[in-house]
Formats: structure tokens, sequence, C-alpha cells
């Protein structure tokens, strides 16, 4: 509860600031301390400390996992607004509302891992997702800004329209928007019922994948990712598609999970997987922007994520954490080299580890941790979600299909490793200062932290 | 009048609804058939809370089955109207850079 | 099929409240607009029209035949469709406004009994927002299928003027729904009925009379009444957002004024002013028919006041500067209209008890 | 403890060479670091400070049931005592190169070190996966930075190939895990699983994968050629001279013993696989011109000898691959000590440029041909004894098998004595004209290695014994 | 939940029947509405000229379409509309059930009023009202 009042009211103040305050610097470090008071809340939250105490009539239910996530997803912010938030005032003219966009995505975060009725799910993705759709387009005078803010627009509001009759539909079909659906309950529809609530959650199901842009719902992806401003655009593609997972993955669990044997759920998950990560990592490879394959390979990490839809067990919630920490920390990263790259191509990487060691080194580790390398957290989160799917004892086809993909996905990370450290060249980049590259260090000492000792992060499950 | 008109109505808005989206190439009618599948889950959610009231009703007098169906269509309605805000937002936004909302333009440009 | 269940009768009696209503209307709105010339050359030391009829009486009369026999034209640059649909709409959605407002209580006609109201549904007060909000769109339909940039540019303020005027409407009417826990217009007026000192002291009025005031400001913006004419300011935009229509076209966008003026008149009655509620007389004593007749004189009495402090306003004060109306109407009303809100909650709940 | 710092040693010796400034510090820091990790083995080997200290044993990812349990037996004493021999002759031969980078060079190498140690001392299945990798990557960069022209594609397709391998092997180490009764990853309680055949089967096939490839065995072996060939000549001697035998370590540590019915159900396929490529190896071989070449063929072809013989699953085999592991690493880094020398002096390394370097170069000449005598397994040498004990197993294994892999040893003397001749006899060429004898650094590091290939071959029996427990493990495993 | 429990209360009693007489009147409505145009249309005398069907600019002559891009300040005034409108709409529920709600409904409105304050203020010290410039 603490986050999600919180992240509301630093919205608001954040707001307030605009035109409260003049120095345009300031309002990266405000943003900071909000952040930062955003994730004590929540950790005190963690502990039993609730600040506010409201009755939601179990519209919403706190538990370790969904605060945990609430403190990766507010840490990974924090760090993101510490290591790009210079580009943030680049981005436009009205920083402070920058930052109050992405607070109230927040805030659309922590009401997604908290959600246990089908209208909070649609409140949290909606604040999640309306301030993106400006965030996207926050480059006014850019074709391309506009063309991605428009599509993800129209995109995101038609998935909304299709969630939104997913839910009237399992609303008919049960006459509850709980999560959890009493069956015992006497109905006078039988025969209809079902059916209403099995053409529910497929909308459901079909909204949902399309707002984490799981194949074949994924096109709008790649050019969204690509023309929105680069800051945001690495905002867009970690905190909010791992918040996307968060939901998703309770859905299925509860809602889907009920109606298991009216419909194979399992092998729908299975063929959106394979689908999604043949789609990510094949078309990845033939691109020539960096940008734009971190677009793909979103998709492609997001066929990883899914594979919890498949396990559903301890070791897959642990692993969904893990994963979204490890891979939001290391996209953050990349992304923070890449804004400060003049040139977005692969070519534009070369020799850049003669010119600027440090972001090669530290770039070199997001990219080892996000094709899932041991040492860096990107292993333990492709082994968790592995490892979650070998347990469950079937769609061991599944598994290595996925290794297989994995094995793919290390040619486009590489190719950006080979350009930085194999390749001759000149690599130019804006102005890089001290504070910057020891962000970056930090950033990958976590990484590789969390790649020797996961259960750093994932003790706070249990205790 | 049976609630089934209802949903077959509802049913019916959304379909032009998707459809529209689906095949049109002006941003603001595909912007208004997304707002048409919104009202027609509206509709839909109402006539639902009617229809579990009513089954509701008839084994007990106080129940308020079918009240957070409406209170759900509120929510809707809040959400769409910050939609239409945004969306019109970029909209004119685009139409202020390039003096068209044909959707086709913007794969026009990248070409 | 519900259609074939229906009481025929029932439907009849409607209809003829119906005919009679929306003909008294017009024959309001038509005798307002020689209300206004009259008043308007009383203030101004004239005669008005005096010419048609005894003093002038058939003037309304002439003029709306004049309107029906001039020549009907249609712009060639504009939308034909939609040039006809604009004030099709205006006076469509002036026309549909009274449905819910109750006229007086209830007649008893051949061992029947009528209920003076066209429709008496629970979320009244809804309904006449949801009309009203129509009625932009005749302007704005107008405006912008007439294809003439001064139509076009009085459509657009007509259309931002009305609806921020809208906000603060809107707002202002909870702190009286607050009170009377209903949106019934008719259960409204039968609140008010039951104050003391012959029934007036229970008018919504003495209670709100901040909400009353910001309500009334704002139901004069809607109606584009001055000093809030800026949409047809002949000064500035020639003739505002109808100026190339003519005929019966221009006939019903200026009729559909009048009738907003009307129906907005009666709405203020009912919410403050005790609608059909005559003071001082115990309704409960006399026949119904005769309470009946007496709540309509009363009602009407009311209104027809209402109309000339909206016509003596007219022509007493100057017209508002745009960015005038737009401050008064978004940060003078707007919060008035909330803090009224907060304090007649606070007040009733300390009065409730803690 | 002593294990312990067999791995702490070299990664912070490593990470500090990272920083060194200079050229020569780097190199003396690493070749100190690596001499260090040397005694330090010799120490853990003689036991001279209690054998328990062989053992390290921490909590790790307790919920994963994965601890940092690393511990020397008879088999990891003596591929740790390899590793620790071979990174001082490397830094040792390479002394007076010059590197770009050298800090990066040579901490990369330590960190290659601080990977192959773990992987031949973790008892961890997950801790052994984690090492695989960590050896992997330094390799990669070690490669694609100071390799050749073609090397970022070459050591690419070489990554690609480990990597696939590798996560192959982590879904099998996954599927085994899960099948464990107590849900851990120690190396005993993979031993003790129970499976059906088909899952053994499976399971099986997935470690294979990966373990074939490294080594490499035909038909997964199209790596290896062209990344000796690219790969920086040290580099190249420690990936044929260690790194491959990562790939037979694991087959005898993690394969074989966990999966011996399954083991024994492909026992067949794989000889088969091994003599082709070993007969395939060779016949390459002899048509190759490029000296590195030539010695990469020629290692696919031992290390065929190797996998057909732990396959074969008699004893006498088995302990002959001990001993020839060790074996073919000593000759094959004394081969590529001789190729480097040449290399750097001559500029060249195609056999048809050269000749007559005897003349030029006696010294030289005298260790490349015990070097190659080694090679092939002529008798006093220490090959002979692992070859002849491979050979013997694999014979009672199926004659046939042994009489085509026999073939291999015909073609190996065909192709050595062929490059022999080419370089040491003839006329001299305009390359080799200005050719001079061997360094004294050089030639003393060389004469160690000749003096450990004579004595081995003379007398081969410490290693038996160091390995004997290993030897007999899998070998009750095999047949139980 | 309580909040609206008195709109289903009524709605129980109240069906679909009650709003068939506002029906009625839309048809009356419409049909009114068609008469008098149609009427008036054959009624007026129909001489038409180019200049007559000239759109009407004071005498001087009509350059190009008035459908051109307008000031943005109407477009954001709509908008601010719709958003502030939904709003408002959030108070009428509570209004009817304000006292059954009592204080802690009280509150939890102060909270919303709050909020929509927040935004006031901000887009009037944005100057999204600013007429004058």
């Amino acid at each position: 509860m603490n986050a999600i009042i919180l992240s509301a009211a630093f919205g608001v103040v954040m707001m307030l600031c605009s035109f409260l305050i003049k120095n345009k610097s300031n309002f990266r470090h405000i943003a900071s301390v909000a952040l930062l008071i955003l994730l004590i809340g929540n950790i005190a939250d963690t502990y039993g400390y609730t600040f506010f105490a409201i009755d939601t009539h179990g519209m919403l239910q706190f538990n370790r996992f969904g605060l945990l996530f609430n403190s990766i997803a507010i840490g990974s912010t924090l760090l993101y607004v510490l290591l790009t938030g210079k580009e943030i005032e680049n981005a436009g003219m009205h920083v402070a509302e920058y930052f109050t966009l992405i607070l109230f995505v927040l805030c659309g975060v922590t009401l997604l891992s908290a959600y246990n009725n089908l209208l909070t799910l649609f409140l949290g993705i909606e604040i999640m997702s309306i301030p993106l759709y400006i965030l996207t387009g926050s480059d006014k005078r850019n074709m391309k800004s506009n063309e991605a803010a428009l599509k993800y627009f129209l995109m995101g509001s038609f998935s909304t329209g299709l969630m939104l009759m997913g839910i009237a539909l399992t609303y008919g079909g049960t006459g509850t928007f709980s999560l959890e659906v009493v069956r015992n309950a006497p109905n006078m529809y039988k025969g209809l019922v079902s059916f209403l609530e099995i053409l529910g959650l497929l909308f459901l199901l079909v909204s949902m994948a399309f707002k984490v842009s799981a194949a074949p719902f994924h096109f709008w992806t790649p050019d969204v990712y690509d023309g929105a401003p680069s800051v945001f655009t690495s905002f867009m593609a970690t905190i909010v598609k791992a918040a996307g997972f968060i939901a998703f993955i309770k859905l299925c669990a509860v809602r889907m999970a009920e109606t298991e044997s009216v419909v194979d759920w399992k092998m729908i998950y299975a063929i959106i997987i394979v689908a999604t990560l043949l789609v990510g990592n094949i078309t990845a490879v033939f691109q020539q922007s960096v940008k734009r394959m971190l677009a793909y390979s979103s998709i492609a990490q997001a066929g990883f994520m899914l594979f919890t839809l498949i396990s559903l067990n301890d070791m897959a919630y642990e692993g969904i954490l893990l994963y979204s920490a490890a891979y939001s920390l290391a996209t953050i990263g990349i992304f923070a080299v890449l804004v400060k790259m003049k040139d977005y191509t692969f070519d534009g990487y070369n020799g850049l580890a003669k010119t600027q060691p440090v972001l090669a080194a530290t770039n070199t580790v997001f990219l080892l941790s996000l094709s899932g390398i041991p040492l860096t957290a990107g292993f333990f989160a492709k082994y968790y979600m592995l490892a979650a799917v070998v347990k469950t004892g079937n769609y061991t086809w599944l598994v290595i299909t996925g290794v297989l993909f994995a094995a793919v996905s290390v040619y486009y990370y590489f190719r950006v490793i080979q350009a930085m450290y194999f390749k001759e060249g000149n690599a130019e980049t804006t102005t890089i200062v001290p504070s910057f590259k020891y962000g970056l260090i930090a950033l990958a000492a976590i990484i590789i932290l969390l790649g020797i000792f996961p259960t750093l992060l994932l003790r706070w499950l249990y205790f | 009048m049976p609630i089934q008109y209802y949903i077959i109505l509802a049913a019916c808005l959304f379909c032009i609804g998707v459809a529209g989206v689906l095949t049109r190439r002006n941003a603001i009618i595909v912007f208004m058939c997304i707002e048409l599948m919104l009202n027609a889950v509206n509709l839909m959610l109402v006539a639902f809370s009617k229809m579990h009231y009513a089954a509701a009703f008839a084994t007990d007098n106080a129940s308020t089955a079918g009240t957070d169906a409406q209170l759900f269509v509120f929510f809707i309605m809040v959400v769409a109207a910050a939609e239409v805000s945004v969306g019109l937002a970029i909209i004119v936004m685009m139409y202020r850079n390039i003096h068209s909302v044909d959707i086709n333009f913007l794969n026009r440009l990248k070409n | 099929m519900i259609l074939l269940t229906l009481d025929w009768a029932f439907i009849i009696e409607k209809l003829i409240l119906i005919a009679i209503v929306v003909s008294a209307s017009l024959v309001i709105a038509m005798y307002a607009t020689y209300a206004e010339r009259k008043v308007a050359a009383v203030m101004q030391d004239r005669r008005g029209p005096n010419r048609a009829g005894p003093f002038g009486l058939l003037q309304p009369l002439a003029d709306g035949m004049k309107l029906f026999f001039k020549e009907e034209i249609i712009p060639n640059s504009s939308n034909k469709f939609l040039f006809i649909m604009g004030p099709a709409l205006a006076m469509l959605t002036a026309m549909m406004t009274s449905a819910v407002v109750p006229w007086g209580n209830k007649l008893e006609i051949f061992g029947t009994t009528v209920s003076l109201q066209i429709a008496d549904i629970n979320i009244g007060i809804l309904y006449v927002f949801g009309v009203v909000s129509l009625g932009v769109y005749g302007i704005m339909i107008g405006g912008w299928a007439s294809n003439n940039k001064f139509s076009l540019l009085a459509a657009l303020r007509g259309a931002s003027q009305v609806i921020s005027y809208e906000l603060a409407m809107g707002l202002s009417l909870i702190a009286l729904l607050m009170m009377t826990g209903s949106l019934s217009l008719k259960t409204i007026v039968e609140e008010q009925m039951k104050g003391g000192w012959g029934g007036i002291l229970g008018w919504n009025i003495w209670y709100q009379p901040l909400g009353f005031l910001i309500f009334f400001v704002c139901a004069m913006a809607e109606c584009n009444r001055a000093p809030f004419d800026l949409p047809e300011a002949e000064s500035e935009l020639n003739m505002g957002y109808h100026q190339e229509y003519s005929s019966m076209k221009l006939g019903f966008y200026l009729f559909s004024e009048y009738i907003n003026m009307f129906i907005s008149c009666a709405i203020i009655t009912t919410l403050f002013f005790g609608g059909y509620d005559m003071p001082f007389i115990d309704e409960s004593s006399m026949s119904v028919n005769m309470a009946a007749l007496i709540g309509i004189v009363a009602f009407m009495a009311k209104i027809f006041f209402f109309i000339f402090v909206f016509m003596w306003i007219r022509w007493t004060l100057p017209r508002f500067r745009y960015d005038q109306l737009m401050n008064l109407g978004w940060k003078g009303l707007i919060p008035l209209a909330l803090a009224n809100m907060l304090i007649t909650g606070a007040v009733i709940l300390a009065r409730q008890g803690f | 403890m002593i294990a312990l710092f067999l791995i702490l040693l070299p990664l912070i010796g490593g990470l500090a060479t990272f920083f060194a400034k200079s050229n020569s510090g780097a190199k003396n820091i690493s070749l100190f670091v690596s001499l260090l990790t040397l005694l330090l083995v010799i120490a853990g080997i003689s036991g001279i400070f209690g054998s328990s200290l062989n053992f390290y044993d921490s909590a790790w990812i307790t919920p994963l049931g994965a601890r940092f349990t690393i511990g020397l037996d008879g088999m990891s004493k003596m591929l740790c005592l390899l590793t620790a021999i071979s990174f001082p002759v490397v830094f040792g031969v390479v002394y007076n190169n010059k590197y770009p980078q050298p800090a990066s060079f040579f901490g990369l190498m330590l960190l290659l070190q601080t990977g192959l140690m773990g992987v031949f001392m973790a008892t961890d299945c997950l801790l052994f996966y984690f090492f695989w990798e960590l050896a992997l990557i330094p390799a990669y960069f070690l490669c694609s930075i100071w390799g050749g022209d073609k090397r970022i594609k070459v050591t690419f397709k070489f990554f690609i190939y480990t990597f696939i391998g590798s996560l192959l092997m982590l879904v099998g180490i996954l599927y085994i895990y899960f099948k464990t009764p107590d849900h851990s990853f120690a190396l005993t309680s993979f031993y003790k699983i129970k499976l059906s055949a088909a899952e053994e089967n499976f399971a099986f096939l997935l470690f294979f994968i990966a373990f074939a490839i490294k080594m490499p065995v035909f038909p997964f072996h199209t790596w290896q050629p062209d990344t000796y060939e690219q790969a920086p000549t040290p580099v190249t001697m420690i990936l044929s001279g260690v790194m491959v035998k990562m790939g037979l370590f694991a087959v005898l540590r993690w394969l074989v013993p966990v999966f011996p019915a399954a083991s024994t159900h492909f026992s067949h396929i794989i000889i088969l696989l091994s003599v082709i490529g070993m007969v395939y190896a060779s016949l390459i071989a002899i048509r190759q011109d490029d000296l590195k070449r030539l010695i990469a063929y020629s290692s696919i072809a031992h290390i065929g000898l190797m996998c057909a013989a732990i396959f074969s699953a008699q004893q006498i085999g088995i302990e002959g691959v001990m001993i020839q592991m060790f074996n073919h690493g000593i000759n094959v880094i004394g081969l590529w000590i001789v190729a480097e020398v040449i290399e750097t002096q001559l500029g060249t390394r195609k056999l048809s440029e050269l000749g007559g370097l005897a003349s030029k170069a006696p010294a030289l000449a005298i260790i490349l041909v015990v070097m190659a005598l080694a090679n092939i397994a002529l008798p006093l040498t220490n090959a002979f004894v692992g070859e002849f004990m491979m050979f013997n197993g694999l014979f009672r294994y199926n004659v046939w098998m042994a009489a085509v892999a026999g073939i291999s040893i015909i073609l190996a003397a065909v192709y050595t004595l062929n490059m022999i001749q080419k370089i040491f006899y003839g006329e001299t060429t305009v390359v080799t004209d200005g050719a001079i004898d061997l360094a004294m650094g050089t030639k003393i590091i060389l004469v160690v290695l000749v003096v450990l290939v004579l004595a081995l071959g003379i007398y081969p029996q410490p290693i038996l014994q160091l390995t004997s427990d290993t030897v007999a493990a899998v070998f009750s495993k095999f047949h139980s | 939940m309580t909040l609206l429990n008195m709109f289903l209360d009524t709605a129980a009693a109240n069906s679909a029947a009650n709003y068939l007489p506002i029906g009625i009147q839309i048809f009356f409505a419409i049909g009114f509405v068609a008469t008098m145009l149609v009427l008036s249309n054959f009624m007026g005398p129909k001489r038409k000229t180019s200049d007559k069907l000239e759109t009407f600019a004071s005498g001087i002559e009509t350059h190009g379409d008035a459908r051109q891009p307008m000031a943005i300040k109407y477009f954001l005034v709509a908008i601010l509309f719709v958003l502030f409108d939904v709003e408002v709409i959030f108070f009428y529920p509570y209004a009817v059930n304000f006292k059954e709600l009592g204080w802690a409904g009280f509150g939890e409105i102060v909270l919303f009023v709050a909020f929509f304050l927040a935004g006031f203020v901000y887009i009037i010290k944005k100057g999204a009202l600013n007429w004058e410039d």
C-alpha cells in the first residue's frame, strides 16, 4: 500500500514542482529523492510497517512476491534515473512532467503487483500505459516519435478494449471480478457460463500478450521501442514490461488455472512462447541498429519470462523476480550507454573499448547478463526459468527449444561486444562524466553480485 | 427485454469496433472504433450486472450482486476519458507535423 | 415482445402530455422573443413592437411566418448533410430537456391519475445534463458545416464556453444533491415542500445560495445569453455560428435558444425555488386537480420571473471579453463550486454528529 | 583450503594483472602467480599440509541445493598439475613477445586458469557449470582480440558451439537435479540417482553433446582447427593442452558414472564416431601445409582415441586415458611452443615455405623431434604407455575398432615425419635463411618438457598411482 | 460497495418502461423538426445565384477553406473538459449516498478533491487557460 500511495503522491508533488521550481536540473534530484523514499517505504511495507491502512475490499492483496517486485521496480527506476537522469532532462521541454509520468507509471506498476481483482488489474494496466503513450511521443518534432506514440497508443487502447471485453465476458460467466472464483455458487446460466468465461479468458490472454508483446501480438513493439526517445525506451522495455509479466502471471496462475480442465492453457502458452522466441530471436539477428536489436531482443526475453506460465511453481515465481531484476538492470545499463552513443548502429560501437574502456567493459557485463552467461544475474534468471519448467517434469522439449534460442540470442548480443572490442573504429560518444562511469560500474557490480549470489535478492521473499 | 438482446447488441458493437480498428486507415476513425469497443463493453457489463442481480434477487432480496459491474463501468469511463485526451493530443501532434491522420502515411515515411 | 404488452392508454396519455408540454414551451419561447423586445424597450425607454396586433402581440407569429417563407440557402462549400443536421440537433435537444421536469403534481381525469411529469426517472438531473451537453453538437456542427471562418471561430468559442460552464454547473449541483440525496427532480421538489413558513423555508435557495448563484450564471452561459453571448457577438463575428443560416434553420437556432432559456428557468425553479410549490397554501386540503392547477400557476409564475431576470441582465450588463469569460468559468466558478460542496458536506455531517 | 586458494590465487592475480601499468609488470605478476599456483598444486598433491586441506566446502545458494564444494581427488590432482605446469610454461615462452594491451592479455589468461582449475575441482554440478562457462569467456576474448585475421568469425563459431553445448548440458543438469533424491547438485547425489532407461539416455545425450563439442569428437570438431589456427599461440597451447581435457574430464566425472547404463548403451556409436574421427583427422592432417592446423588435426585424432578408450569400458583403457591426458597436454604444448618459436622467428608456419632448419637451429630440431616422436607414441616416450593401454582397452572391447583406430597411428607417423622432414631437412629457403637457434629461456622450458616426456615414458607409475582411485571409481560404476 | 446499492434498489423497481415516455418524446421531437424543415423547404422561394451560394465574409471575397488548424487553446479546453467532467461524474454517486457514507466517505472525497485541485492548479499554472497572449 505504501508504494501505491506514495508514488501517486510524489507524482502529484513532482507535477506541482514543475512550476514551483525554476531550475531544470533540480527535478532530477527531487525525483531521485522521491524514488528513494518510495523504495524505503516499500521495504518498510515488506517488514510490515504499512503507513496507510485502507480497506480495499480484497481488491488488492499484498504479499511478499508483489512487494519484492515493487522493490525491484522502484530500485531499478532509481538506478535508471540516477544513470540517465541527464538524458531525461534533454529529452524535451517538460522535464518535471517526465519524472511525474515515470512516478505515475510506477503507481500503475505497484497496483499491478498487488491486484486481486480484474478492476485493479485494468486500472493498473491503464495507469501504467497512459503515461507511457505520452513519454513515447515526448519528442514532439520527431516523426518517428510521433509514429511510435500513435502506434503505441492505438495498439495499447485496442488491447485495452480486448481486455475489457474479456473482463466483461468472464464477469458474465462468473458473476465476479475477483481473481478467485467461488465455483459452487448457484448459477442460472450454467450452460452459457463456462463458454462465456472461456471466451473472456481468451480475450484476456490475447490482450495481455499484446501488453507484454508476446508473438503473434508483438508487431507494434519494434517500431514503438525504436521510435520512442531512447531514454524512455529503456524504461518501457524494462520495468514496465516486467510489471506486465507479473500481472500476466498472476492472472494465469489463478483465473486460467481454474479452468485448466476445460482448456489446455499450457499448450497455448507453449505455442506463444515458441512463437515469441522464434520471432524475437530470429528478427533480432538481422537488425543493423542496436536500438532495434534491443527491441527485438526484448521480445525474445519476453519469451523466456513466459516460461513462468508453464511452470507456475515457487521456483518460477522466484525466477520471474530474478529475471525482472536481471533483465531490467542490464537493459537499463545498455540503454544508458546507448543514449551516449552518437551512432546507434552496430558499427557505431566499433572500437568503443579503446575510446571508453569503462563503458565497454560494463556494457559487456550487461550484454553477457542478457545472454545468460554465468557469473552474471542473467544466468540465474534463465536458470530459474528453465529449472522451474524442468521441475514440472513436462515440456522438456520447450526447455530445449528455449536454450537453443538462448544460443541464438548470443549471436546478436555478442555482435555488440565484437564491435566494441575486436573491431577497429572510433566510436563517438557524447561527453561522459565520471559519475556516470561510477554508476555503470555500480550497476555492473550489482549484476555480477546477483550472478553469484541470487539469494541476496530472493531472500527477501522469505524471512 | 431479455438480457440476451443487450449482450448480442454489445457483441455486435464490439465486433464493429474491432473490424473498424483493423480495416480503417484514418487515425481518428480507428480511435473512434476503439471507443466504440469500450462502450460496447460498458453496455455488456451493465447487462451482465442486471443479469446477475436478477439471478441473485430470486433467492435473496437484499442481494448486492451486480453492483461491482456498474462500478467498473465508471472506471472504464474515466480511463476512456484519459485515453481520449492523450490519444487526441497524439493525433493532433501528428497532424501538425505531417498534415495527415492517415496511419499508412507513417509507414510510407519509413521507406 | 415487450411493446405489445404495453398499456396503450399510458402511451396516449403520455403523448398528449408531451404534445402539451412541447407546444407550451414553443409558445412560451415565441412569446419570450416578444417579451424580450418589450423588456428591452422598457429599459431603453422605447415602445417595442406594437404594430402587429394589439400591443404588438402578434409580432412573434409574424416573425415565425417570415422565417418560414424565406429562401433557404445552403452554401456551396458547406457540408450539406451536417449543415441541415446542426439546427435540427439544436432544436431536438432543446425539445428533449422538458421530459423530466415536473410541471405539477398530478391530475385526476376520468378517474385516472395523470402525473404532470413526462418521465419520472431516477436520474433526472443526469438526464438534463446529458441532453444539454448534446446541445454543443448543434453549435459545433452548424459552425463547422458552414465552412465559414467566422462561423467556425464562433462555433469553437461557443463550444468552449458551453463545455467550460458545464463543469461548474455540474459541480454546483453536487452540494444540493448531498442535501436531497436523490437525482430525481420530483423527489427534489417534494423535499422542498416540507419546509416551514408556508413551505418557503424548505426551498433550497436558503441552504444553497452560492450553489444557486453559480448555477444561475452557468445556466445563462449555457444558453449563450448576454453577457455570455460571445458565440454570436455581432461586432466581432458578424452573427456567430449561424451566420450562413437562413429560413427555418436559422429559426431553429434562435428558437432553441429561447426554449433553452425557458427550460433553464424551469430547472432553476425546480431545484432551488420549490418547483410547483405554492407558498402559504396547503395543497393537501384541496382537491387534487385544484392543487395541480395552483402548482402549475405557481411554477409558471416563478419561471416567468426568472425569464424576466434573464432579460433584465441581458439589457443591463455589457458583454464579457473572451478571456474574462473563460477565467470566470474556470478560475472562479469551479473552485467556488468545489468549496461550496465541501463546506456543505462538512456542515451536514457536523449536524448529523460525528 | 589449498583447493580454494588454487581458484582464488589466479582469480585475484588475474584481476590484479588487469590493473598492471606496464608490459613487464603484467608478465611478472602473471608468471609469479602461476608459479605460486604450481607450488600450491604440488603441495596439495604431496599432501605435506595434510590432505584435508584439499577439500573446501561452503554454503552457496542454499535454496537451490548448490554448495561451493571443491576438492582434489586423483584425476583432479593430475589435471590441476597439468594446468599449473602449463601456465608458467606458456608465460615463460611468451615472456619476450610483445602483445598489445598486455595487462588484459595476461589478466584474461589467469582468469582462464581460474576457470580451468574450477572445472577440474568442482564436485558440485552447478559450480562445475559455472567454471565451465567461466573458462570459456576469457578464451573467447583472448582469441578474438589477439588472434589472426579471421579471428572474430572463427572464435565466435567456437563460442557458439560450446555455448550451445553447455546450455544443453544445463538442461541436463536441471533434469538430473530434480531427479536427485535430496534435490542437490552434489556429485554424490548425482551418483545416486535412479533413472529409467529412456530418461537416462535422454539426459546422457544432453550432457554428451556438450562434452563432445568440447573434446571435440567427430562430427562436433569443426570449430577446432580454425580456432587453433586463428587463436594466438599461447592461447592455443592452453586450449589444446588443457582445455580439451575439460571434455574428457567431464565425461569421466560427470557422464559415465552418472549414466553408466546409457554410457554402455551408446558406447558403440560413440566409439565408432571417435574412430572415424581419428582416421579422418589423421588423413586431413597429412594434407595440411599449415603447421598449426596439422597439430590441431593430430590433436583431434588423439582425443578421439581417448574418448574411444573411455567408452570401451576397460580398466586398462581408462588408466591409459588418465596417463594420456597428462602426457598429451605436455606433448602438445611442446609442439605448440616449437610452432610458436618458428612462427615468431620466421613469420610463417607454412610447411612449404620452411626447410633446412636443422642446420640453422639444431637444438630446436632435436627438441621438435623428441616431441614429434612422443606425438606418434614411440616407445620410451610418455605417450607410448598411454596409447598402448588405450589400444589395449579398445582391443578388448572390439578387435575391428582397434584395428581401424590403429590405422591412425600409422597415419600419424606419416604426417609427423613428413612435418619433421619438411621443416628441418632439405634446402634452406628464403624464409629460413636467417633462422637462429632457441633462446636460452625457451630452451630451458623445452628441456624441462623433454625431460618430463622421457621420464614419464619410462616411469609412468606416479600418474597411475595418483589417479588409481578415480579409475577404480569410474570402472566400478561402469559395471555396477 | 454501498455506493451503488442505491442505484440498484431503485433500478429494481425502475424498469426500462420508465424511459418509454422519453422515447416517445424523441420521436415526437424528431417528427416536429423534420416536418418543419421539410415544410420550410417547400415554402420558401428558390432563386439561387452563385453569389448567394458563397460563404459570407462581410462582403469581401472568401479566401480558401475555413477548416484550417485553429488555435490549440480550444482543443485544450475540450480535452480539459473531458477530463474534469469525468471527475465530476464521480461526485454524483457520492453525493447521493453521502449521508450513509459519513465522515469516512467525506475524508475520501476530500482526498479526491485534493487530487482534482492538484490537476486544476497544475493546468492553471501551466497556462493552459491563459487567453491573453
